[in-house]
């Protein structure tokens, strides 16, 4: 049996329990999938998940609290679930995780840039897996390419690949991409200096449009209505289009989700504008790792911007 | 004894004790402890905890001149015992090597003995005793020092006579004599220092 | 204009009122000089400051800033500064990515009877951010971040 | 909003370094600002005056002033404004004393920084909102921690006035250190005979109810209204039958128990009645020495008992009262004087602590107030006393005078010549402290009329010799070293905060300093008050002190309670937090870092929102810097005013 | 035994004066596993008189130590001679600050490049060897000898620098010799200056100093004082006329724990090297032979008398369980009882089988 296959029966068997399962179904077009809701088994004919499962289905679970759910959860998804849990957004007990070894998902950017000269990506007519390789019907014919060239960033760092700490886990676990994130991806980005760091923020924010695409995708914003971004009290941010502004709004989402953040990477996928805001929140991931050996997502007990040691081994205070 | 007069306190000098100590004298509140604990305190001219006395109020000559900075044994009681932590018997080396660069000799014997003894290990490059006993006699002319021990320790086979000289025995003696000739003077090795560091600085700019 | 051109640079302080801004008063009490770079904000305890506050000021134009709480264990609302020490040492890891220098954010303790020590952190924390010199605005604002705008101006 | 800035010459301690007239010249251009004038002495009485008619005159709705610390004059003009008509939290301090003139020269530089400071002062009043305190009843009942002498005098005072008392004690009696002494200085009399009936008054008052063996387990609540969880520890006897008969104490077989109360001077036994006058005079088992739980049999006490009293499974109780003040008089311990390796580390049996010595002086004490050495019992001739042992001593962390060691040195030393006519006592010292009524008489009597020899210096090392002890010191004065043959060798030992004082602390919450020892709320102008309203300290554990400072420390903690406890409603500072229920999603944040447990969550039609329990917060806003929607502000220190502090000092 | 390797510095009076003590520390190191690679053409060490002339002259003299040291690659080292030892370490100290290093190597012009370590031989066994192995090596028990340990001022001082044991009692010593069976007697100068190093120039000093401790020593009734210092030895041994001249009238033998080591290890008197000490030892090991006959006389009677009572108790359980099973009428629960108690009876001598098996 499929993957495919197994995780529609474990659906199945779960369903009668759940007033829903969140997965994912086609979607507007052929390389991007959709959340599809699961509602009877009717809707199973519908759900598909693999390289294209990119969209965080944690997200619709703390507006749904009170109701039991399931989710078809990636690596990276099973961690939103356990940090909600342990902040309590979400009530674990009422979620039904359906965990399967996630191979990678789709970074739509890196298709076209490889489709470059040959189509747009919108003009592709169809893909199909083909174990490490995906076939794309283009208007000039099938390109093959490689899964490992157009998969995400985030999954080429990947240390949780099966949904950790799942209810239900089809298939075979597989090895994750590395053993130990080491964020060269931070210190190479950070390796460039501030002096061009600035630059390079100033450059970036200056096409922000203030969608808000970035929190709105975010599994882990709790604000939701009440962000600090929209309101005069507490009046933390201007609404102009100036860069201080724009780039203070990434600031407050990266500090509240310090300690917090599992590094889904919604927030960087869904920028309209491809700003790579998931840096941000990364170099605070990395610092809340180094301090307090803290994954988040995976770590149980209260975050460790929630509570405190005494004495802190690893916090290294300057001696004045 | 002649009246003190405080206002001619030395302070250079006990700036330059506590540099050379890396100790704090003004941290002594004079308990006594140091003098309390001393073994070599009944051949001291001034007790441990008056040199310490001296040092605070800037008495470089009687400090420099007397006989206890020289039979300190550094056996480090004081300083153990210091309630004030102070590494008393750090401060004493201070003082002796200051009286020592400054040519002040409060003991004679004992800078004597020192002597013979860095003189052997300058012919030797490690301590020969015979060779060390006569060059002490030489130096001091205190000839029959120790005559009565010979019968007891010649047979045993522990005092041999000619030396143990190391290959390196030229190196060594190098060292102890670009001592002599003053190339370790701190003041002179940190003006060294400093013009390195000025060249540096220029080189770059 | 606000601070003294070629002689000051523009630094904020947030300090505990129990212990660091009494310590800043027993460094005045005690005429212990400082540079006059540092301006204080007092607020209840280091635990009350939001690190968003420290980048609202470095982002809004600020050379530099430095927190001061309650020794660990002092603090007057018992656990205040344990909270604000987790999330500041967390703090300075955003701010190199962002394209500020770290060192122009230091948090430290002051008790209120350390008006020697709060002395010798003002006087080392100024000297720092001089080293540092100015530090450039965020460009791209519509309110020119203009360094030496005349009071009157601002009515 | 109109708003009015006063800046405060000071005298020429503002003035001498700052433009005053050129700072209200500036800030007269400020936002909202109608009135800037600079004034002489803002906090004397015309100055006072004149802020209150600026206010009068020209409509003022918020006042800044610009003048020293508002740690020390904020409640001054508060009250001023208020009699001015405007609520007190109209207005904001610019601190230009402290910060500014009195820490650098430079005219032109204070100048300025001294108009930012006002600035930013009048940018945060501009936010300020009024705020008005809630009241609340008191619980008129006082908790005493502590049954030593400092302990007793406040809680009589208390209960003298009417107040409810309860007191809790760690140890099986009251009484404390004092309870332990021989006698007093300077006066050389009884100390059992004038503490003795005060511990009575303790045990017969009607208004006192004492917890023996019993330690403060839990404080919750705040001034007023603390709620308070007493363990009662199990004594394995049965307090209500216990008649103090005693005759369990003389059969108990475990005969070789340390004995707490005589500093280990001879052994006791595992069921004990600490001293005769003990009060409660009850008889507790000491666990560790007990054959019924070492070796699972004996059971001695429980079959002679009368009163059928001994319970070995008795368990320890809580006990949860509601008070409405706190004193705090936990007292202090002798150091570990063992650190000390030169004088044998506690192996030499006749070198005594002052305290063990105090028990052999005391005719109710294990030598029945024969001086005997614990070596041979045989009497000593020649007593050296060392002071200063773990006192003035930074190598081991005593830096601090311990202030009563010279003195009961003294008092030590005649009551060896009284107890032993031909004997010499030699006390090695570093500074003779005695600046108490009496006392320096008191320590020339020691030398003149009773001849004890005293040597200024430190002894270096105590070693014994032909069954003596040989005593190495210093002589500072007459400039050498010197010897002494003791008999026995008594340690002046100093104090240290008493055993666990800074987790009592903790539970208080209430500052400690770097010894333990507890904060007084100022050094000088608030010596019994913590920085926790309605906490009070008394005795040894502020920082030690003899007898008679101790008793008037007791006096003092009790007259502010008495204070405190007098009226029936308190004020609640309205500087807290409050939420703001359109904003909050009930993420729980906030509870879970509030060090005072003050948020609760609440359900607001289905949805979980917090809630701020207004009298338990204390206001220090960490729950407003955690909430991630600001949805939890602090009052007077909200976000928007911080930030328009910020923007005050960035934006110009 | 796993083994330690080891630089090995053995100081100037190793060839002279001091020769017992290094003849004997080589012997036991290698009974014990502990490899000594002497430093190559080490030189010495600046202790005592450069390090009382200058700190840096004696400070360039150790680095010369440590230089050699490094060219056969050697950063780890120890010393038998604790003056030498707390002068290298001093010097190490010393090094780490820039204008001193300079200074040194102003006379030295040959800067150092590893991390060195120095510690005592006296540290290494009882730290990496410990008494429980060095009792198992014992094959001539000290059993009988009255002891008391002489530290000496330096061993354990200065304690920042030193970092070795209790700066005012240690103890180490006292537990290795315990682990030789030697009985060894509270001793409360155990670290009191000999003023060895003043021997010569100072000759009032020798008989003040070293005569407290051999009086000391004396009054406790020690048939030995233990030493780890050459200059102590010395100081104690050679010049004992001249101290009682002072006043003590008793010959103390002063051995090093080396050759006490040496001795109870079963190794030849060429290595023990007794016949170097001035005062002779011999008396002092027939005194012990004589109190260790004693001691066994005593031991087994009290052996005898405890085995004795433990045959009692176990006949009185016996029939205590027969009565009880009698009145209960189960005799399984007699037999049991009796059964456990025998058990418990057996236990020692089971005990004393595997000893013997070891043996």
């Amino acid at each position: 049996m499929s993957i495919q296959d197994e995780l529609k029966s474990a659906i199945k068997a779960a369903l009668p329990d759940l007033s829903c399962v969140i997965g994912w179904g086609a979607g507007p077009e052929p390389l991007r999938a959709a959340p599809l809701f699961i509602r009877g088994e009717a809707d199973l004919q519908n759900f598909s998940a693999g390289f294209l499962s990119v969209n965080n289905p944690a997200l619709y679970l703390p507006a749904l609290k009170g109701s039991k759910v399931g989710v078809v959860a990636k690596g990276c998804d099973a961690r939103s679930v356990g940090q909600l849990a342990t902040e309590t957004l979400i009530i674990r007990e009422e979620v039904h995780v359906i965990g399967y070894p996630c191979e990678g998902v789709i970074d739509v950017d890196k298709v076209a840039a490889a489709l470059a000269g040959v189509c747009e990506p919108g003009e592709v007519g169809a893909l199909r897996e083909d174990g490490d390789n995906v076939a794309l019907d283009t208007p000039k014919g099938e390109v093959r390419l490689a899964k490992k060239d157009i998969a995400a960033d985030k999954c080429g760092r990947c240390i949780f690949p099966n949904a950790e700490n799942a209810d239900v886990f089809v298939g075979i676990r597989r090895a994750p991409t590395v053993v130990e994130d080491a964020y060269a991806d931070i210190a190479a980005f950070e390796a460039r200096g501030t002096e061009e760091l600035k630059a390079f923020w100033e450059k970036e924010m200056s096409r922000c449009i203030r969608c808000y695409a970035c929190r709105n995708a975010c599994p882990l914003c709790v604000c939701r209505d009440h962000c600090i971004a929209a309101s005069r009290e507490p009046h933390w941010i201007g609404q102009t289009d100036d860069v201080p502004d724009k780039l203070f709004f990434q600031v407050i989402h990266a500090v509240h989700l310090s300690g917090r953040c599992t590094g889904c990477g919604e927030c960087e996928r869904a920028c309209p504008l491809g700003i790579p805001v998931l840096k941000l929140k990364r170099a605070l991931s990395r610092r809340v790792e180094n301090l307090f050996g803290y994954k988040a997502g995976i770590a149980t007990g209260t975050p460790p911007l929630l509570t405190f040691n005494i004495e802190e081994s690893t916090i290294k205070e300057r001696d004045w | 004894m002649e009246t003190v007069c405080l206002n001619k306190s030395d302070d250079a000098f006990v700036k330059a004790v506590e540099t050379e100590s890396g100790q704090r004298v003004s941290r002594c509140y004079q308990c006594g402890n140091c003098t309390a604990g001393c073994p070599m305190f009944f051949t001291f001219d001034y007790s441990v905890s008056r040199i310490m006395r001296l040092i605070q109020a800037g008495q470089k000559e009687r400090v420099l001149s007397s006989s206890a900075v020289w039979l300190c044994a550094g056996c480090e009681t004081c300083t153990q015992r210091c309630p004030n932590e102070i590494n008393v018997a750090g401060v004493m080396d201070a003082c002796r090597h200051i009286a020592h660069r400054e040519k002040k000799f409060g003991a004679r014997p004992v800078s004597a003995f020192f002597k013979a003894f860095m003189d052997s290990v300058r012919f030797n490059g490690r301590s020969h005793e015979v060779g060390t006993m006569i060059l002490y006699m030489l130096y001091t002319g205190r000839i029959w020092t120790d005559v009565e021990l010979a019968p007891k320790i010649l047979p045993k086979g522990k005092m041999p006579l000619l030396p143990h000289r190391i290959a390196g025995r030229k190196e060594v003696a190098e060292i102890i004599n670009r001592f002599n000739q003053g190339l370790s003077d701190p003041d002179l090795v940190r003006a060294g220092l400093e013009t390195q560091g000025a060249s540096a600085k220029e080189a770059v700019s | 204009m606000s601070v003294l051109e070629g002689k000051e640079l523009r630094v904020v302080g947030f300090l505990c009122n129990w212990c660091s801004y009494g310590g800043a008063d027993t460094a005045g009490v005690g005429r212990f000089t400082q540079p006059t770079d540092l301006r204080i904000i007092r607020v209840p305890c280091s635990g009350r400051i939001n690190p968003l506050f420290v980048m609202k000021a470095l982002v809004g134009g600020a050379d530099g800033v430095l927190v001061s709480g309650c020794h660990p264990r002092d603090c007057h609302y018992a656990e205040g500064n344990y909270y604000a020490r987790r999330r500041l040492e967390v703090l300075k890891g955003l701010l190199p990515v962002l394209g500020i220098d770290p060192r122009r954010f230091e948090y430290t303790w002051v008790s209120a009877s350390e008006g020697q020590r709060w002395q010798h952190v003002v006087e080392t924390f100024t000297a720092q951010i001089h080293a540092l010199g100015p530090a450039q605005p965020f460009a791209g604002a519509s309110r020119p971040a203009d360094r030496h705008r005349p009071d009157a101006a601002a009515v | 909003m109109k708003i009015g800035v006063f800046i405060c010459h000071c005298g020429s301690n503002i003035a001498g370094t700052v433009d005053c007239a050129g700072v209200a010249r500036r800030a007269a251009a400020y936002p909202d600002v109608v009135y800037s004038t600079d004034i002489m002495y803002a906090c004397a009485e015309p100055g006072q005056d004149a802020v209150i008619a600026a206010v009068k005159e020209h409509g003022l709705t918020g006042v800044v002033v610009a003048s020293c610390t508002p740690r020390m004059h904020e409640p001054t003009f508060r009250k001023a404004v208020e009699r001015a008509g405007l609520n007190r939290y109209m207005f904001e301090m610019a601190n230009i004393r402290e910060h500014v003139s009195w820490i650098g020269k430079d005219m032109e530089a204070n100048t300025n920084k001294a108009a930012e400071l006002v600035r930013m002062a009048a940018a945060k009043l501009r936010l300020n909102r009024e705020l008005k305190p809630k009241s609340f009843p008191v619980t008129k009942r006082l908790l005493v921690i502590g049954g030593g002498v400092a302990g007793i005098q406040a809680a009589l005072d208390a209960a003298e006035a009417g107040l409810e008392v309860i007191m809790v004690e760690k140890q099986p009696t009251i009484g404390g250190k004092m309870a332990k002494l021989d006698k007093t200085f300077p006066t050389v009399d009884c100390s059992s005979c004038i503490l003795g009936p005060r511990m009575v008054d303790v045990a017969q008052h009607p208004n006192i109810t004492l917890y023996a063996y019993s330690e403060l387990e839990e404080v919750s609540g705040y001034v007023g209204n603390f709620d308070v969880k007493i363990r009662k520890k199990a004594t394995c006897v049965d307090w209500d039958k216990c008649t103090g008969c005693g005759l369990c104490t003389e059969k108990c077989p475990s005969k070789k128990s340390y004995d707490r109360f005589n500093e280990g001077v001879g052994p006791t036994t595992a069921i004990i009645i600490p001293f005769p006058q003990a009060i409660p005079k009850k008889a507790s088992i000491e666990r560790d020495y007990c054959r019924m739980f070492n070796q699972g049999k004996c059971g001695v006490c429980a079959k002679v008992c009368p009163t059928g009293a001994v319970d070995y499974a008795m368990q320890d109780e809580f006990v949860d009262v509601k008070v409405g003040g706190i004193v705090a008089a936990t007292g202090y311990d002798l150091v570990d004087w063992t650190v000390y390796g030169e004088y044998g580390a506690g192996r030499y049996p006749d070198v005594v602590t002052s305290l063990q010595y105090e028990r052999m002086l005391s005719a109710s004490g294990p030598t029945g107030g024969h001086i005997k050495r614990p070596s041979d019992g045989k009497e000593p001739k020649n007593v050296v006393f060392v002071q200063c042992v773990a006192s003035r001593d930074p190598s081991v962390g005593r830096p601090y005078c311990s202030g009563f060691c010279c003195m009961y040195t003294a008092k030590q030393a005649i009551l060896t010549k009284d107890h032993i006519p031909d004997s010499q006592s030699y006390v090695f010292y570093m500074d003779i402290r005695s600046p108490g009524k009496g006392y320096d008489e008191f320590t020339r009597r020691v030398q003149e009329e009773y001849g004890a020899k005293y040597i200024r210096g430190r002894v270096s090392m105590i070693y014994p010799k032909g069954g003596k002890l040989l005593v190495r010191g210093a002589d500072t004065l007459m400039g050498g070293q010197v010897e002494v043959e003791a008999d026995l060798v008594v340690l002046a030992v100093g104090g240290e905060a008493a055993a666990g004082s800074p987790a009592l602390a903790e539970k208080l919450r209430i500052s400690y300093d770097g010894y333990g020892f507890f904060m007084e709320g100022h050094p000088k102008l608030k010596p019994v008050e913590t920085n926790t309203a309605g906490v009070f300290l008394a005795g040894a554990c502020q920082g030690l002190k003899d007898i008679p400072s101790s008793v008037a420390q007791g006096s003092a903690a009790a007259a502010k309670a008495i204070g405190l406890l007098s009226r029936n409603m308190l004020d609640s500072d309205p500087q807290i937090a409050s939420v703001s229920v359109n904003r909050c999603v009930g993420c729980r944040k906030c509870i879970e870092v509030c060090p005072f447990k003050a948020i609760q969550e609440i359900d607001m039609r289905g949805l979980p929102k917090a809630e701020v329990i207004e009298t338990v917060c204390q206001g220090c806003g960490l729950c407003n810097a955690t909430c991630p929607q600001g949805a939890i502000q602090l009052s007077h220190f909200t976000d928007n005013q911080i930030l328009a502090e910020v923007e005050a000092l960035c934006r110009f | 035994m796993s083994r330690i390797d080891v630089g090995y510095f053995p100081g100037c009076s190793g060839l002279g004066t001091s020769m017992e003590y290094e003849r004997s520390t080589r012997a036991v190191c290698r009974e014990l596993g502990i490899g000594l690679r002497e430093i190559p053409d080490w030189n010495c060490c600046g202790s005592t008189p450069a390090h009382s002339t200058d700190a840096a002259l004696s400070a360039a003299l150790a680095s010369r130590v440590f230089a050699q040291g490094e060219k056969a690659g050697i950063g780890d080292m120890i010393t038998p001679c604790p003056s030498c030892l707390k002068n290298l370490r001093a010097a190490l100290e010393h090094l780490e600050d820039p204008l001193f290093s300079a200074r040194v190597e102003a006379l030295t012009e040959r800067p150092l490049q590893m991390r060195h370590r120095i510690r005592s031989v006296l540290q290494v066994i009882i730290e990496d060897v410990g008494p429980a192995k060095i009792k198992a090596r014992v094959r001539r028990s000290l059993k009988g000898l009255k002891v008391v340990p002489y530290y000496g001022c330096l061993m354990t001082r200065p304690e920042k620098l030193m970092r070795f044991d209790d700066p005012e009692n240690p103890v180490a010593l006292d537990r290795l010799l315990e682990a030789l069976g030697a009985e060894v007697l509270a001793f409360p100068l155990k670290t009191d200056c000999c003023g060895g190093s003043f021997a010569i120039p100072a000759r009032a000093v020798t008989p003040r100093l070293a005569g407290r401790i051999l009086d000391m020593a004396g009054e406790a009734g020690a048939d030995a004082v233990v030493v780890a210092c050459p200059l102590c030895q010395m100081n104690l041994d050679l010049r004992q006329g001249q101290i009682r001249a002072g006043g003590v009238d008793r010959a103390l033998p002063v051995p090093y724990f080396t050759q006490l080591m040496a001795y109870a290890f079963g190794l030849p008197e060429q290595e023990a090297a007794f016949r170097k000490l001035v005062q002779d030892i011999q008396p002092a090991f027939a005194c012990m032979s004589r109190r260790a006959a004693d001691i066994e006389a005593e031991e087994g009677k009290v052996a005898a008398a405890e085995a004795e009572k433990a045959r009692k108790a176990a006949e009185r359980a016996a029939k205590a369980a027969e009565k009880a099973a009698e009145k209960t009428g189960t005799k399984d629960a007699a037999a049991d009882g009796a059964g456990k108690k025998s058990a418990a009876a057996k236990k020692p001598k089971g005990k004393a089988d595997v000893d013997g098996g070891e043996a």
